[in-house]
């Protein structure tokens, strides 16, 4: 399937984009060991959320062909 | 004019009109208002800041943010709640965040206003890219 | 100007300019500041409310608001605090009272601004005279 | 002593006076209950505060010639 991923914040500076498509046939875990791996991202897992489709979720959500997926580094609005 | 269109929480990329804002409180009913600006300081972690960008994945964060003031109205006996958050390029001494809440009594007043801006910055998808005096920047991500 | 020339309690028997006393908090080392407006209501204890006068023993309250202020100062990690409370004849939606407190995080601005006014209508000797709709007036002297 | 004695709210009200001059010899009790019965003032002195010369002071404080005697009503500011 092809997902459109996009990045904020410190994973964007290090992604170097702000979004890419990418085909994947595995879960959100795996994507996101993948473009980690891919972008230099060393933020451990347990510390980003899943935004899939602009809502939260959690990590076991299924993806489909065409999803948005974000994952979001800890907030520091306010 | 529903009820909840008196209430809101949104993104502002040009300058909070905290006065504006406060209008948008004025209620009859209601004897206490109670109002939260978050403002750029000149430090954070003793290092000397000069400026602050704010990024929001804007989408969702409006989303969020109207659900935080919805639980807050749900919690609280307010009657209104009104919101704005800034993206973009802040100065010291520009205002980051405004939150306002109008009840009929302090209590609730306090105590929702300190709800919402709590969960805002804990929930709300809002990254500070910090610029240092020294012309170092960071990204903050709390632990 | 000395650190409490910038922080004081006072009476104000014309209008409570709630923009200035916002401006006299500003500080470039304050992140926070919280504000209480407290606001005539048209009703309490049921009863619909037309105006209100508010009456003070002019000394001995401001030396009390300052006392409060002060203790607050004390107890709080704050910079500033600004009080003001209207004494005279007051219309619906018009403000009572304002207190804003700026300090560098929004814990100690919370917890002050509250203190202040807690403090401020269980000591300061200011009396309201609620004037009803039906004609009745009474003099409010709580439990 | 002479003592000058300010009323405010209900008290005042019921005083039908802002301030009097009066020819006292007792302490503020006994000053609080004559005035009192003189206005038909039928607040409980458990109710009132005393301030004598712009300062809240204990029922048990002694007055001087001159003094500035106030009976506090419970306060409704805010």
């Amino acid at each position: 399937m092809q997902l459109h991923v996009r990045y904020f914040a410190s994973l964007r500076d290090l992604a170097g984009r702000d979004a890419e498509r990418i085909e994947h046939a595995g879960d959100a875990v795996s994507l996101y060991e993948r473009l980690a791996h891919r972008h230099g991202i060393s933020m451990p897992r347990s510390r980003v959320r899943l935004a899939v489709n602009g809502a939260f979720v959690a990590w076991t959500q299924t993806l489909h062909d065409g999803d948005e997926v974000v994952f979001l580094p800890p907030v520091s609005g306010g | 004019m529903s009820r909840g269109a008196s209430s809101f929480f949104r993104l502002n990329d040009h300058g909070i009109d905290v006065a504006g804002l406060r209008r948008a409180l004025d209620d009859r009913h209601c004897g206490a208002v109670v109002g939260f600006d978050g403002i750029v300081r000149d430090h954070h972690g003793g290092r000397a800041v000069s400026e602050l960008r704010y990024e929001a994945y804007a989408e969702l964060a409006e989303r969020e943010g109207q659900v935080i003031v919805e639980e807050a109205r749900a919690k609280f006996a307010v009657r209104r709640i009104v919101a704005e958050h800034r993206v973009g390029l802040l100065a010291i001494g520009e205002i980051a965040v405004y939150v306002g809440v109008a009840a009929a009594h302090r209590d609730a007043a306090f105590s929702a206003c300190r709800y919402v801006i709590d969960e805002i910055k804990a929930r709300v998808p809002i990254w500070k890219h910090e610029h240092y005096a020294d012309g170092a920047a960071e990204w903050i991500h709390p632990d």
